[in-house]
């Protein structure tokens, strides 16, 4: 399950952290467009900061930089004054997407009273909650507590893959398909709703592969999920993938690759969708040439629900070099930024 | 020899016809892809397993072998560093020697393949070339180009040409020449730069110990390591003849020196004094050529462009090496007979400098009269010390103790070292260098010097790496050996590759048979 | 520009296109054979008498006029030495400007003809290739082999290919790069060393201000004439900044040196200590970069191959470069702090010098600690010194004079030298040059600089060399230049090509104009 | 007539003569065949050594080297001693030729007693005298005069070619194609016999353009001459020729295009012939490669003026490469040994 030399590699990464935030503080609160209640709506969106994320302790995710904005030592106290805050910040929003770099339902992240408080805060006022946790803190027993509280739930996983070998040698995500497949059923026996996070194009994998993965793990997962987000890699500070990207030995995913994997996948039989970060940035899911268009038919499409006209924006591009150049890098064991790379060296040689 | 058995080495470059393809070798990856598997995929029939791999910074890894190759599978990675890819490949040969081929995926960019091969690797594949061709680079003899469409096929053709001239260089023994002055990318004369620094002990190995000829027209001949090596030469293991005069002459532009119009008009003037003294010649890029070692190689075997300046290095490495043999090699007179423009020798020992124009006739008569006081009751030279030190330089020192009783003969034009009658060595002025003759042979079985050790056969006109059982490591290509079967010699002959390409392959010739 | 109107220089040589032929050319002699007779012959049209011609050494004459074209009829004596036909090409060019088209018959060797295009040669004929090809000679990429059979048309093929390259080459303004690095004949290369080093004054007046790009992979590349005007500049012509305190960098391979890792890291540690102090980058070919001018050319355009090594000629070069500097500009402290490969500077001046690891935290504290007590009490950088001290570089010392009340204004991201609001000089980052603006062309008109004088019309996208009356033999291929009619300023616009070529040529433009 | 600044330069590179050698003997004297009586026979040459030719007082021809064969301060006493030694010499051979490294004729080379002498001493013993001479020396008073002495003779004059421009600008022989047909009639006039020669390629002109001036040479000298004698140029010492081949300006002629001469010339109406010096070797006539059958045949067919067997050897090589060669050289407005300066530069590049 986990590859011990990956998982240091990227351990080593991991700064030191320096307690210089403010604790009584999330990291951030805004609001953005999703479609928990199956149209697209306001939601508020709020990341808390917390101890961080158990995987922490030993790892991270190859791609994930959530750590940068994780505190030791946040107690109790400090947890209940974050969810005031977010209390107050709603502006009549109903619908909620919390974040806490690491799992909400992880007790040591947040402890069952912290957990009780937060959802007494916001039970009459909103509509519905989504919440991430890894699978090994979707427990029954948590689950019972949690329903108490009767608000409707979504509960995010962030498989990122239904390929173990990915998992394993890509994402050092420490954890497997059949350990989500337990979550996602343990989910639906208590009729709680699951949105399934899949990374398109963890690192070392060609691009190419990437699409393909991302695809067959939708339909992996379509039949366990109410929604599937499909997240392009987004490089973040401090990561196994940044280091990688500033070496030349990583490129974040072609905005055609993601259009690609969502039009492929948008029959599977659940709504898939994706609201990329970073999009048509070098950080983020980008095309060699900047295509705001293709970005924003990209979530609004996710939004609605609707392809078609994403669908005929990208057939109506010529995509002969893309496919080339994804192709090309396939037949690469070694897996690299290599357009950059090519021309690093290549511009070692007389151009005229 | 039919085609299948053609095999050439230069360095650590190679060049073989095998399994019907012929290294180096641009391999088409719609071969590779053709065949490949979720799993596993074939290169050249070598199965690989395509598991994920990490960079070379996460884990200092960089090689996969399977069957006949060796992948360096991060080589795009490896020589964004120079240094990391050289590094690779110099290891890869020493490890493997030549009993594996060594695949640079990715990074077959032509206008640096060439230091590439020279430092090892034999195969490349067509991605590199593709992903320039589908972003509109054109090739040409003068770099890179845009143009406005896609050339992938004139592209693949120009690294096609490269890659056959690269074949047709290490079989004529032309390589180092062309990895030289293709300067097109100043990655590629890093990577040169690097081999000939970092690595000149382990390249020097196997680099052959004669090629056609050395255009020194680049300051990177200068680090040749066959010039290197017979700097070295001159600078540790050299002895002088036991004269008390050294003349120092300037080189000429024709070969050997003593053909030259300069040379034969200043030698017929001082005729009368030459066996009283030693002669030095003064050059670049190779330094400092003793009289008797000029029609030797590399002394006879170099052109260099010359406007009458010395670059700075050449000044250097002239005065270097001058101040460290006239340290080692004790004369009591030392006379400089040069154009002006060497005058920067004269701080390299106590030297007495008669400078200007080298042909008028004031000069000479200085020169004359020079010698003349000099070599009164002065002692002569040994008539058989010339012989004696080209036997050296070409085999090492220690055949001195070997040379007891030896005359020197001249027939059908040829020099010739016998002892008792029977010529030992035969001097070959095409080649700059001694053959040895059957009967020389057993001075090499007695020291344990350049032997080729066979199975119980009697080798005819080619000696099959098949039949090699053994190699001394003092044979580069090029160089004499015996040919010896349990301690028995079986022949002579001309190794045509080092000694470990002998070893470890299995097919084609190793050794030319006399 | 429709084709006709094609003309580029890049030094002496002349990429035109005229009367339907483009040069440089090689001629098909099969053309001037058809037509000849017994007493006249026709090149491109223009007639020749067949009279005897004798050779250079009975009669120290070498050329025949007709029309277009003047024909250095004895070549092929010429270039036996190197010396002797470059100074028949530099003479000739020197006489007939660019007027004539220089045609050197029966020497049109493909690995010889770069350098002498770049001599001034326009015209070449299939002579040499025929008799090479009869002889069954093949070319290559590696230089010439000797094949089967005669290969005549791939042999002409392979010259025309050159020949097209070259005319790229000199519209690109890259031919010194192809010259430089076209290293397969010594004979060439004698050729362009004897330019740079006999012929670098009158070469310098007619080589491009600037050029796309400099890989100085070669030893040739310290003497390029636009490296070694630079130089020259920095030695002669240059004057420091009232400041006390000089600090010597090593140079980055990214440019400009303050947008690298190294430099940034350093620079960010020193901010506060900048302005009392003055910068000066240590490198090669260039030699000294003071900060001011590393955004211009050549310092932002140049790229060399490094091993961490230096060769003895650029470190020659680089001490005394600096010895001179340190002569003419006076500091009261100049502290180095440079990596261990550069320590050979140090006995250039009184220099404090830290050397090691430039990018180690106790290096970089030690260099804070150096720098914080050296500019205690030291007087501030004017800051109006770096444009001052730029737009001498670009035009000549003479600017100063003209330099009152000017301001510093930045706008769409582009640096402006503005004076009363209005901007006379804008920064061009890409070209490394200022372009004069409008305002600015009277300091120009004023001082007798950088004039083109024009026939009485109003210059639009192109002037005509037609157009052209004279111009300023200051002006070299990418100046800027103003556009003056009877004392009247008519525009501002760059050089295409050198002054001479200007008032020669009666076709193709001459200034692009603003 | 004359060019003067080639005349001067061909002037400067004579050599001070010394006069080391003994006056009292002929240069040398050696038996040959030539066919001076219409068919081959053995024939003696003697070559007296005399004040020399009295064009060397100003120039000199531009591939003349006999003035190394002079000697300054030649009394007639020498003269008689030098025609007791050749008497002496004569074997009972039947047919003298006689050179003087200058004019017979001239009575300051060879005195009018002396003359006398020599008819004298052979006018029992020989049937046959082949003397040389400038035509400025063939006068009709020294014609009577020698015809007093009723030996048969043949006089030979150089023409070298019927082109005046080429005897000005390039053979430099101080005389021109008028004087020879003034010379010539009055031979004839006075029932003597005449040997034209012509040099086979003079420098400064293609080896093409050669072939084709002695061929029309031989035309235009055919009716007024009982031999011609076509010679290829020889390379000798201290001459024009010799400073232009030294630095690779001048090659001889090739076999092939003194054979091509002779084939084309035989029709004129009168015998050609050609004897070459140094043929074979590299100051004389020469292929690029050794060709002994060709030379031999040559010689042969010219002594007995059947060229039979010549023409279907020439005719059986193949040349193509020659003609392309010299049709080649041919192009060039400035002569020299081109194939041998195309190689010198051919060198300094990289060769494998």
């Amino acid at each position: 399950m986990i590859n011990r030399d990956l998982a240091l590699f990227v351990k080593n990464l991991m700064p030191e952290f320096e307690n210089s935030k403010d604790p009584n503080k999330p990291v951030s609160i805004w609001k953005e467009l999703d479609r928990l209640r199956g149209f697209p709506e306001k939601t508020v969106v709020c990341i808390f900061r917390t101890n961080g994320c158990a995987w922490y302790k030993f790892s991270s995710c190859s791609m994930c930089g959530y750590f940068n904005d994780v505190s030791s030592g946040i107690i109790d106290e400090n947890l209940f004054k974050q969810i005031d805050i977010l209390k107050s910040s709603l502006n009549g929003a109903k619908v909620l997407k919390i974040f806490t770099s690491g799992s909400f339902l992880d007790p040591r992240e947040i402890p069952k009273n912290v957990r009780d408080y937060f959802f007494e805060s916001f039970k009459d006022s909103v509509d519905k909650i989504l919440i991430e946790s890894r699978t090994e803190f979707i427990k029954q027993e948590t689950l019972d507590d949690i329903k108490r509280h009767k608000i409707p739930l979504r509960i995010a996983i962030g498989l990122e893959s239904a390929n173990d070998y990915i998992i394993k040698y890509s994402v050092n995500k420490g954890t497997n398909f059949n350990k989500f497949l337990s979550a996602a059923k343990l989910l639906r026996a208590n009729n709680l709703e699951l949105r399934t996070y899949l990374i398109l194009k963890p690192p070392f994998i060609s691009e190419k592969m990437a699409i393909s993965d991302v695809i067959s793990s939708v339909r992996a997962v379509a039949g366990y999920s109410n929604d599937v987000s499909i997240n392009p890699m987004n490089i973040q500070k401090n990561t196994m993938v940044e280091a990688l990207w500033k070496r030349g030995l990583y490129r974040p995913p072609r905005l055609f690759s993601l259009a690609e994997s969502l039009l492929k996948s948008r029959d599977s039989g659940t709504e898939v969708l994706s609201y990329p970060t970073g999009g048509n940035r070098d950080r983020g899911v980008h095309n060699d040439e900047f295509d705001g268009k293709l970005l924003d038919l990209i979530v609004r499409s996710s939004l609605n629900q609707d392809f078609n006209e994403l669908d005929e924006y990208y057939n109506s591009i010529d995509k002969s070099k893309y496919y080339m150049e994804i192709d090309l890098e396939d037949r690469m064991i070694f897996q690299s930024d290599y357009k950059k790379l090519v021309s690093h060296l290549s511009e070692s040689v007389m151009f005229y | 020899m039919e085609k299948k058995d053609n095999v050439f080495t230069f360095g650590n470059a190679l060049s073989l016809y095998y399994k019907d393809y012929e290294t180096p070798l641009i391999i088409n990856t719609d071969d590779i892809n053709q065949f490949k598997r979720s799993d596993k995929f074939y290169v050249l029939g070598n199965e690989f397993n395509a598991e994920i791999k990490y960079p070379y910074f996460m884990s200092s890894l960089y090689c996969i072998e399977s069957g006949d190759i060796v992948m360096v599978y991060n080589a795009v990675e490896l020589i964004q560093r120079p240094r990391l890819i050289i590094k690779a490949l110099m290891a890869l040969r020493k490890k493997y020697g030549f009993s594996k081929l060594i695949y640079l995926p990715g990074i077959g960019d032509p206008y640096i393949i060439p230091v590439l091969v020279y430092a090892g690797a034999d195969l490349f594949d067509d991605i590199y070339i593709k992903e320039e061709s589908i972003n509109n680079i054109k090739y040409t003899m003068m770099g890179k180009t845009k143009s406005s469409d896609n050339n992938i096929n004139d592209n693949l053709k120009f690294a096609n040409d490269i890659i056959s001239l690269l074949r047709s260089a290490i079989k004529t023994g032309t390589l180092r020449e062309f990895v030289e002055k293709f300067q097109y990318s100043s990655r590629a004369i890093e990577m040169l730069r690097i081999i000939d620094n970092d690595y000149f002990s382990d390249y020097s190995m196997v680099f052959p110990v004669y090629t056609p000829y050395i255009k020194a027209n680049t300051i990177e001949s200068l680090n040749r390591p066959d010039i290197v090596s017979y700097r070295n030469y001159i600078k540790n293991d050299y002895s002088k003849p036991d004269v008390e005069n050294l003349l120092i002459l300037p080189c000429s532009a024709k070969k050997p020196y003593s053909k030259s119009k300069s040379h034969k008009k200043i030698l017929s003037r001082i005729e009368k004094y030459r066996k009283y003294i030693h002669e030095l010649i003064v050059t670049s890029p190779v330094g400092l050529v003793p009289r008797e070692l000029e029609s030797m190689y590399p002394a006879a075997f170099y052109d260099i462009p010359v406007i009458g300046l010395w670059y700075e290095d050449e000044k250097k490495m002239i005065n270097d090496l001058l101040k460290s043999y006239l340290l080692k090699n004790r004369y009591k007179n030392i006379v400089a007979y040069i154009d002006e423009d060497l005058n920067f020798i004269k701080s390299s020992g106590n030297i007495i400098l008669i400078e200007g124009n080298i042909l008028s006739e004031e000069k000479l008569s200085e020169l004359e009269s020079t010698l003349r006081d000099l070599t009164i009751n002065s002692p002569k030279m040994d008539h058989l010390f010339n012989y004696k030190s080209m036997l050296s330089y070409q085999f090492g020192t220690w055949i001195k103790d070997y040379l007891d009783d030896i005359k020197i003969s001249r027939s059908y034009n040829m020099d010739m070292v016998t002892r008792n009658g029977r010529a030992l060595f035969v001097f070959n002025e095409k080649l700059g260098r001694f053959t040895i003759n059957r009967n020389g042979a057993c001075i090499f079985l007695n020291a344990g010097k350049k032997i080729v050790y066979i199975d119980d056969f009697k080798p005819t006109s080619y000696v099959f790496n098949a039949g090699i059982k053994d190699a001394t490591d003092d044979i580069k290509p090029g160089d004499e050996v015996i040919i010896v079967h349990n301690n028995e010699i079986r022949g002579v002959g001309t190794a045509l590759i080092s000694y470990r390409a002998m070893i470890d392959l299995d097919h084609g010739a190793g050794v030319k048979v006399r």
